[in-house]
């Protein structure tokens, strides 16, 4: 066992801190943010930047032109990137897309995209959500029809975050079964002008830039089949795994910055003669927010690290993590704007940013009830007879 | 004990109805029927200044009817009224301030013609509110007061007309005194007034900042250094109202209707157990608040004093505020996210989210919790610190 | 509206509180209680006193010798019972079998048993409860066969309270229906030392009494059914309403107590050159204590008043107040022992008993959980489309 | 960054549970085979005193070792060791102890053949425990002390023969000097043990009266006045333990087989979906805190530090054995209310309730959770008061 940060990870990490401290820096983030509320809704050059540092090929082989990191490596940039408050979509391209391409993709789209991903050249995301399936992955009403060789699709996604700065989009459709079957899922690789595609692109509350996405007989060949025809959700489940990491891990990077924050401005305000921080009310509520990030880094390492080495509990732990990541993200941010008083409700400091961006991410790849209910029925229930022997606990 | 409204209030309540079902305008009618609105409500008897004593106009009604009067107005949408003015300043001028004063503010408090805002917090005076700084000098000759310094958090400040401010007259003995009460015109030389953008991006608080503003003295109200005095019984009253257990009411029927509206597949979100649970444990409490607060409104008719259950009210009523806030954007689901795109998602996602933002304010102004707490446990459970 | 204790109310208070001071001294509370551990658990003169003082009488009507008084009353006895953790049972006999015999009784039942039971000489307790029903009052698997003009009883009840030391058991069995069917129960009055009644005693946890009660071929008359036959399970729940109600008053007593003894203690211990009352963390958990105490408090005056006057509302407040009642009644009792301290975790000092007994109120008639399920099941839900205009909350 | 056991600790983990399976005695027999046990984890190599070093006979295992140990007899019932020797004095007299001193008491600490207790807290000194009155006054010809006080909640004190025991020898200067640390014979003259009863009336804590109780300066451990320091590093070691992740895991995994034991009309508890959720709830924490455990072996391993995460095991590790408590008595539904009465509902229920009330001392003992917050929020946060 070990839990230490490579030198390779703690290099990573100092190089997202120093591109954080000149393009994000604290006492400039409202007004960063609100300049962003318009499309593409982040800088390009920073993207550009994000390829020239090798950010963006951090998970991939090395083969293909990455670094051939790992999922920890992954959980470092998101954790800092979280913690800066960055916009840059590293989260739909490199995790969403990134990861499609990875575990669902054949030899000749990974060489023909990951490369060019790599160099910042090319943009993905993935368009999975509709709007009666709520948190299911499995409910697809959107559908591929077969058709002379090709597939048209027809339907509509909801949220797809940076759509309007995409390439591409990884698209979920039926080929095949009921709308909520879980046989014939199958994703999609869809150019994002494509004829038939429509958007509606619009700023999300945490300033990200989101799209209805529709699409109406986009046709597409064969070789944009992403994985095995009609078992496309082990795929998506398997995206949404590592999505549930990178927002664990940059939930765990906000909750962190929001405890130090919050113990700078109440240990430097004074009321009644003293300051706030030495009032018990505060202090054992921001012991309470610390409380709450390490449990949840610590299920985040867990996670992190079974889903690496395909352990059996990975499924059991992420859903606990997201769970987590929902209820402690709420308390921490809840916690940081009560403490910061007025301050905490203006878009001057941080605090509010990632009180928002804790509740955004709560409300994606399914909320904390969500994930709870994922839990219980994965809960392992030993096998044996009940034991009245309680001692010695 | 008797829970049931007696024959009288249930023939206000059928009178209430009553006028509502007939006046109240609906819809797009709000703004352009808004002045016969508040005429009918005048022609009442003072029941467009609901609050105020018989003697000022008003309606001179029982707690009781207070109570059935927020209880069959939460579900409606009135036409709002400015607050700051009629609920809040008024009571401090009927009770302090001068007949000349009286006569020259509350008529056009009463018609919704002046904008007031308020002028307390401070930079450096939030929860420790009398700490505040704002310093005026009576100038020499005694005819107005010279003000300097900032005020923050000032709600509708950009849109208002008139401030009424406390500001420090004395430095010495207590903070608490050496405070007076001024009424500053916002267009006095010298009053710049900057937005402070909250969560979400919304403009309605402000700092305002004085320098060498000049207001004359007939626009203090009562003496120089008992201006905490006066605020205090009025922070009371803000207190009370922020509670509002019955818009809360109103807001988790809402709900209830929203989240039926929520697909889930192929059910609806009321449809989920554990969803539907979390709204009866808040349903439980906002109805054992709501009798708190009829017990107070009880006791209040009938001793004069609200009782102990009142002090309960702001702090539990902003936390169930929250809770039902928190609530519609679980319902909202996904599209939480919503901040400006009417299309996405169920209709009430967008507002919900903006409410739920706002909504943080509730447990800080008007006293925090934390503070409340103190507060309860010094006048109610008598611990010392 | 009008929420004064009458002046006859007012007169039940004092002279309970004066009881309890006699009897019930807080400095002897736990000796007291310690000495109660074996049958019948109780003082028989006590029991003759509440009988002289007119308390057993409280709920009943003049005409059968009792004092004419309603749900407030019987409210303001239990509560203070409650405070002076009082043994007796007042609760099985009173409100368990006293309200069994007003809501279900004929006449004749009525007139032979009430005068008696006013007077002291004659206690009942319910049989309602199974093993396999948990807080299920319609599931029965108790049998009552009709043979011969004569009910022969055949099943076992469980936690029935006071049974050792009661005269008529009123028990629910089954003349029709399925285990859990809701029509098809009815409700007999046993006399304790039928032939077939067999016991088993025990002390419970908070030092009162309770039984295991089997009944083998036990042979009841027509005479001994209560209310109508098969109809069972509405009474059942109007008394279930009542014990609910009273185990309600009983703890927005202990609760009171609770802060009360909380504020008193840490007002008095001095640590760290301060008494703990003056540390927030303390001092804003007693607050939270009282917030608690006084929202039960609230929701048990709307849901007497309630079923006082029969509203429509009833069940729906009655089944919210002892959700209530069991999580803040948890809430407190926790929060007075863990500021305590160690004398918190001591049988010397009366919060401890308190704790014990809130706890033990929760485990009956419905734990907070399952009346949180009821609640949900009966909430209502308004007609009507969305509603979007979410101002101006 | 490495989740996996490295090969040794795979084989250490092997080797534990072979050695368990084999040697330890089941059921009836743990009183029996109590005494070959105990031999047959001494001929491993000090694992009869696990948390021993290497120099003093123990097996000189790493944290992660440790991890092991706790998490492989968790789940088993092992022969009592008494703890109050073993875990919480002798590594004070390790370090602090005369090598006399040392070579007097460890072996029968280790042979278990002596029952200590621990004499710290006092009527009036409990979470402010340097506090302290119980007075030592050094005799003249300086042979002995001369003991004169009381102390409270002393577990096992009516069956020990020997105490470690916090007095008072000066009281100039900051109070958490001027503490001396002192070995105390049981039945030296002037000792009275007087029972406590807790909550549902069990006896095991006490309180101890030292009336003129002589004890020989031999017995004093270290220096005058150096006890504070002495005793407070033990703290720290009782508190990880007092954690009881593993242990937790245990009750929980218990709990799931009894909750499938409770009969609700035709299912079983585990089929209903809240508590189950409650369940899942709980053990997501656990599974966290039991990472947040590993993290702090692990850094404690690297490092010989324990890190960040070590700071919130006491504190999160008894909530969540409280919390597995609570769910216990609410499985046990009607039934919590069996005192003692075999027969009547769930078996698990008499104990689950006396649990249940034994355990709401965790958050208090060893530092109480408010305690607890204050400390982390001074020595990980940096807050100052």
């Amino acid at each position: 066992m070990d839990f230490k940060f490579t030198e390779e990870q703690q290099m990573l990490r100092d190089s997202i801190q120093k591109f954080v401290r000149e393009h994000y820096p604290a006492d400039r983030v409202g007004a960063r943010r609100k300049a962003f509320r318009k499309a593409p809704g982040f800088a390009e050059e920073n993207w550009q930047q994000f390829a020239d540092l090798g950010w963006l090929g951090v998970p991939f082989p090395e083969e293909l032109g990455g670094i051939g990191g790992d999922l920890a490596d992954v959980m470092v940039v998101m954790e800092e990137l979280g913690k800066g408050l960055v916009v840059e979509p590293y989260f739909p391209t490199v995790v969403l897309f990134g990861s499609a391409l990875m575990l669902g993709g054949n030899a000749d789209q990974q060489q023909s995209l990951v490369p060019q991903l790599i160099e910042g050249k090319l943009r993905g995301t993935l368009a999975y959500m509709e709007e009666q399936a709520r948190y299911e992955l499995a409910d697809v009403a959107t559908t591929a029809t077969a058709r002379d060789g090709k597939y048209l699709l027809n339907g509509t996604k909801s949220l797809v975050l940076n759509a309007d700065s995409a390439d591409y989009l990884v698209v979920s459709a039926r080929t095949g079964g009921d709308r909520t079957a879980r046989e014939g899922i199958t994703l999609f690789l869809v150019p994002a002008d494509a004829e038939g595609v429509k958007r509606v692109d619009y700023p999300t509350i945490d300033v990200l830039r989101a799209s209805e996405v529709s699409f109406e007989n986009v046709a597409v060949g064969e070789d944009a089949i992403l994985g095995s025809v009609g078992e496309g959700l082990a795929l998506l489940e398997a995206i949404s795994q590592r999505a549930i990491l990178a927002l664990g891990a940059e939930s765990v990077g906000m909750m962190e910055m929001l405890y130090r924050d919050t113990t700078d401005y109440t240990s430097q305000r004074v009321q009644f003669e003293k300051p706030l921080a030495a009032f018990q009310s505060v202090k054992h509520r921001i012991v309470d927010m610390f409380v709450q990030t390490e449990l949840t880094r610590s299920l985040l390492y867990r996670a992190t690290m079974e889903v690496q080495g395909e352990h059996e509990d990975a499924p059991l732990d992420v859903h606990g993590l997201k769970h987590m990541v929902g209820k402690a993200g709420r308390f921490v941010g809840q916690s940081a704007v009560q403490l910061h008083g007025g301050m905490g409700q203006t878009e001057e400091l941080r605090v509010g940013h990632y009180f928002i961006r804790l509740a955004a991410i709560d409300a994606q790849f399914g909320d904390t009830d969500y994930h709870l209910g994922r839990y219980t029925e994965l809960m392992p229930i030993p096998e044996g007879e009940p034991d009245a022997d309680l001692l010695p606990f | 004990m008797d829970i049931d409204y007696t024959q009288e209030e249930r023939q206000f309540q059928q009178q209430v109805r009553g006028f509502l079902d007939e006046n109240l305008p609906r819809g797009n009618e709000m703004w352009s029927k808004r002045d016969a609105w508040f005429k009918s409500l005048q022609a009442q008897g003072g029941w467009d200044v609901p609050k105020w004593p018989a003697e000022f106009g008003g309606p001179g009604w029982t707690p009781v009817q207070h109570y059935i009067w927020d209880r069959e107005t939460a579900g409606r949408s009135l036409p709002p009224v400015l607050p700051f003015g009629q609920v809040m300043l008024a009571p401090i001028l009927m009770r302090y301030g001068s007949k000349e004063q009286q006569e020259r503010f509350l008529p056009d408090i009463r018609a919704n013609k002046v904008n007031w805002c308020q002028g307390y917090s401070e930079p450096g005076a939030g929860s420790d509110l009398a700490s505040l700084k704002t310093r005026a000098v009576l100038s020499e000759d005694g005819s107005k007061y010279v003000v300097n310094g900032t005020k923050i958090w000032t709600t509708m400040g950009h849109m208002a007309q008139w401030m009424f401010c406390l500001t420090r007259t004395s430095s010495e003995g207590p903070k608490q005194e050496g405070i007076t009460f001024l009424l500053i015109n916002m267009k006095t030389p010298g009053i710049t007034v900057k937005p402070i953008f909250t969560l979400g991006g919304s403009h309605h608080v402000n700092q305002v900042f004085f320098d060498n503003v000049e207001v004359p003295v007939e626009n203090r109200v009562g003496e120089e250094g008992k201006g905490w005095t006066y605020a205090k019984g009025l922070l009371q009253h803000e207190r009370s109202g922020i509670a509002g257990i019955s818009r809360t009411l109103t807001a988790l029927s809402k709900l209830k209707k929203n989240a039926r509206s929520v697909r889930v597949g192929d059910r609806t979100l009321l449809d989920d157990s554990s969803y539907k649970r979390k709204l009866a444990e808040t349903e439980i409490e906002l109805r054992a608040l709501e009798f708190a607060e009829l017990r107070s409104l009880a006791d209040a008719q009938q001793t004069g004093e609200p009782g102990t259950a009142s002090s309960i009210l702001k702090l539990k009523g902003t936390e169930l505020q929250q809770r039902v806030q928190e609530l519609t954007i679980e319902a909202a689901g996904p599209y939480a996210l919503n901040a400006g795109f009417k299309e996405a998602g169920p209709k009430f996602s967008k507002m919900g989210m903006m409410m739920y933002l706002n909504g943080r304010a509730a447990t800080v102004y008007g006293g925090c919790s934390e503070v409340q707490k103190d507060v309860i446990a010094k006048r109610v459970l008598g611990i010392k610190d």
